[in-house]
């Protein structure tokens, strides 16, 4: 499960800290008390930014970093992909093996690939993915008030 | 091997427990410190429950033949066998639940539905403490939310203590009951019971004593305890799940309603109204856990052979090992008393800034199986900012060798994170 | 031997129920007609139990470790099993409780506890039957008792049957809740749901049926039901005692409040308020039945791999049978129907002016094991102005053989007190 | 359990019916139905009549027709030791084997020993002796009215 790659990020997260932003939310896995706050900063349909702060396992804390490496400069549809895939993997049970194709997605998220054996351990590697998603609906729907 | 004085023949108890002979990850043995989530169970409680089914299962009570009677006797037998463990004045005062946690429901809903004296409303108080098993918060927050009764609380001290330092005016004449843990399952704690009691007696309150974490591994005496509840749940103390007990005074029994409703429990039943049966039955609506009393009587015969003061001394070496060997892991800090007095074999603790969760996984893949969170006592970990712990409670099988285990995966799991 | 078409295998279903094969009262082999009190249970459930305890035993949720998470993946596979078998639409749906008993208060305090439009107070009616089981009696009265609402009834027929010519009457747009027996545990009566669930819906009631005597017998569909709840019992159907269900539409699950409180049914807790899990959690507090929920799972595979259908298709031809060789002796009254159509294989009967109890006795002193009182169904009993009845109910095992031991058990009684 | 004797008091039960008495009760066995109307009449401390009528159990028919036969024409203080005696024996559950003292006092009733191994009988068995045992104090307390 502890891959060196997710180790890695525990390490040495990318792109931690708070930042300017358009939204914010706060999530929590009450389960464990793993938290994360999170800001999302777009620009039109990119992702200029996903900055965050929070406490939790290496599981929870690397995916935030991961996160940040794959979503930072994409458009959203893409993001909105990279995402749906990584939820696949995780809901796999142990299941899937990740191919090529998939890894062209992923890049190190498909690390994550073993977590996904420990059910216990799967809320953690989504938290910050659950709390982007929020957080750019959120930034969205900001965006079409204000326009 | 370390040999320390007090301790039990391990090695001849351990051949009771099947489940300690698991392998886990590939052929490490299993390290079992998880025990004050639920104990494994012993070969006597598991041919105890085997015979029972295959031999004389019958539903209980009211059957004339010859199953039924069997049944029936095994099943008030064990109610026998657990009246003898607590030292209670009568058998009667038994009531068999399905686990700690309805016992202490059954407790604040017979005040909920009760009438003067006992009842509890807008005017009266509870008592509670910090250090609660969720199982014994949350049927008194539903109980005031649904009464109007003030929830009120002891608050704990730095080393894990209750702080009784204001007794006085947490518990007053208002206060109705006070409930509270014998020993903490998240800290291992032994709470002062003698200073509550007095304090509740004098101004007339009743007390309920959680004793799910002391019932499996001290001498109980409900009635040195002097308490008028005494809950306890059978799944941690080498009994199956699926069956704990609530202890009452008699003359309480007798004077609250009922709370379940249903075959057994009644005297007479009409479509108009229906008239109760005497205490225990009252309280035990339908078909009860007859296997699993059986079981539960089995592990009361156990723990009794070997001697509840033995397991005590067993368990109070242990811990004065673990509290010296963990105190010797960098960063380790323990959450709760670090001596061995006054505590139970139960040590939660935080290790630097790895999060529990990474603790815990780290050592079960060297077979050690311990518990990580807030173990049902999240008041606990909020008290002292963390958002989790690692814990490690030992029982009557544990050893000085895994507590050594535990040491060096701690070790391991330092450098891995490091 | 007496062959029937329809009939299962007895000979080699025998074979995987241990207790079948003991003897009473100096080597009579017993003749188990006692099934609808608690049925006997098969190898495969007793190995699923110990298999459990021996390899698996952990306390579920939350466990990083090994056992923790094999435990929880047994106890909520057992969850998936049960779903599977009454067809429900989401396993969520599916709550594991002490036995059937706790399942219809539970229902019951959801309703006395709820807000609206849900809510039970004085303005409104409680709907249930005359043949209930006195666990779906008790609580309502209860619950009428404790919200001021009315509990109303159906009465029943002389031969046995729920009579519904005053339905409207019964039902109103006052009724928030219709609860009723699907077969009755004293008569064998199989009651007419569909008619019943038209008119609750008519009136926007909810409809709580107790399948106790039903899931162990035949085809359970929740769906097909189109009842809000469905409770039932496991010691009946094959599996341990100590675990019983409630199945609930999801919604409802989520809208109503819950009842008892503790670990596991809690979202967070601090010591100002808590949050529940979702269901079916937020009604499973403290630690649930673990080993008996395995248990429950083994059972129902067993049962599914005979085949309800089959099993109905062998009680049904059994009861024919029985019914034909009952009315043979002289004296002898069926209580409730008196033909083997929409019924059960229960048959209560009464004996000349023989009391039950003395029929049960010598019975049992032949070997022969048979309920004999009011079968927690008292209402039934003044009904027909009876003391109580004699009931001899069938299982899966159940033979030809042992319907001819009881008639010639009860000649003798006969003789015996002629 | 079906001793000869008892089946016989069952079948020809002594003294059955309702007479005139000084006090009347109706005990009920819930768990069975069983039950007891039963009439005491005293003539200063002789016990001058037991009269009685219910439905029930062999044992409990049978046992209503020994008490009859026991206590009639006795002295309350006698009545109570016999009523004593047969308590002790039904509460033994098995356990005591009457011997010939014993049997002086109860006489017939010692056919009653097997029953006290059952217990969902005993209370069959006893119904009859708690009813006489409270009819009995109502008459006396009536009588202390109106002397
Ligand atoms: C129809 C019916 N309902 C409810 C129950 C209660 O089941 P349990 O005793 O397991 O709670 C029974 C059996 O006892 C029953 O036959
Ligand atoms: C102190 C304490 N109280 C209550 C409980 C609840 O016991 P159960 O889960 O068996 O209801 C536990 C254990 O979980 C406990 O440790």
């Amino acid at each position: 499960m502890y891959q060196d790659v997710i180790l890695d990020h525990y390490k040495h997260p990318h792109g931690r800290g708070l930042r300017d932003g358009d939204a914010e939310v706060h999530h929590v896995n009450p389960t464990c008390g793993d938290e994360i706050t999170l800001r999302v900063r777009l620009d039109g349909t990119t992702i200029e930014d996903v900055s965050y702060e929070g406490q939790g396992c290496s599981i929870s804390q690397a995916s935030a970093s991961v996160l940040n490496d794959l979503l930072v400069g994409k458009e959203l549809g893409e993001a909105q992909r990279i995402q749906e895939t990584f939820l696949a993997l995780m809901q796999s049970k142990g299941q899937v093996e990740p191919d090529d194709a998939m890894e062209e997605v992923l890049e190190d998220a498909v690390a994550f690939a073993g977590v996904s054996k420990y059910p216990a351990r799967v809320k953690c590697a989504l938290l910050s993915w659950m709390a982007w998603k929020d957080a750019t609906a959120k930034a969205l729907s900001q965006e079409a008030k204000t326009a | 091997m370390t040999q320390l004085p007090g301790l039990l023949d391990t090695e001849a108890i351990r051949k009771d427990f099947p489940l300690l002979d698991r392998q886990v990850h590939d052929g490490k043995k299993i390290v079992y410190l998880d025990n004050a989530a639920t104990s494994q169970k012993p070969r006597q409680v598991l041919d105890a429950l085997s015979a029972y089914y295959e031999r004389h299962n019958a539903n209980v009570h009211r059957g004339v033949h010859v199953l039924a009677e069997e049944a029936t006797a095994l099943y008030e037998g064990a109610r026998d066998k657990v009246a003898a463990f607590i030292n209670a004045p009568s058998r009667d005062e038994v009531i068999f639940t399905k686990n700690a946690s309805e016992s202490l429901n059954l407790v604040a809903n017979m005040l909920g539905w009760a009438d003067e004296p006992y009842r509890v409303d807008r005017e009266t108080e509870i008592v509670i403490t910090e250090m609660e098993h969720h199982s014994n918060i949350v049927p008194w927050q539903l109980l005031s939310q649904r009464t109007g009764a003030k929830l009120k609380w002891f608050g704990i001290t730095d080393d894990g203590r209750l702080d009784l330092s204001n007794i006085d005016e947490v518990i007053t004449e208002q206060t109705k009951i006070v409930s509270f843990t014998l020993v903490s399952n998240i800290m291992g704690t032994v709470n002062p019971v003698e200073t509550i009691v007095r304090r509740a007696q004098e101004v007339g309150a009743l007390v309920c004593i959680d004793a799910s974490q002391a019932a499996p591994h001290m001498v109980l005496d409900v009635q040195a305890l002097q308490a008028d509840f005494v809950a306890f749940t059978g799944h941690k103390m080498c009994g199956p799940t699926g069956i704990g007990v609530l202890w009452g005074r008699q003359e309480l029994l007798e004077d609250l309603p009922p709370f379940l409703g249903g075959g057994e429990m009644i005297e007479t039943v009409s479509m108009h109204s229906s008239t109760y049966a005497p205490a225990p039955h009252k309280f035990e609506a339908g078909t009860p856990p007859i296997a699993q009393a059986v079981g539960l009587g089995a592990a009361v015969d156990y723990l009794t052979a070997i001697g509840m003061e033995n397991i005590a001394a067993h368990e109070h070496a242990l811990t004065e090992y673990a509290v010296k060997r963990l105190l010797e892991v960098p960063d380790l800090k323990i959450i709760g008393p670090s001596t061995a007095e006054d505590r139970g074999a139960t040590l939660s603790f935080t290790l630097g800034d790895i999060h529990p969760h990474d603790v815990g996984q780290v050592l079960d893949e060297q077979g050690i199986a311990v518990r990580v969170g807030h173990h049902c006592a999240r008041p606990v970990c909020l008290r002292y900012g963390i958002p989790a712990t690692t814990r490690a409670s030992f029982y009557l099988y544990s050893t000085p060798g895994e507590v050594d285990a535990l040491v060096e995966g701690l070790e391991h799991v330092r450098n891995f994170f490091g």
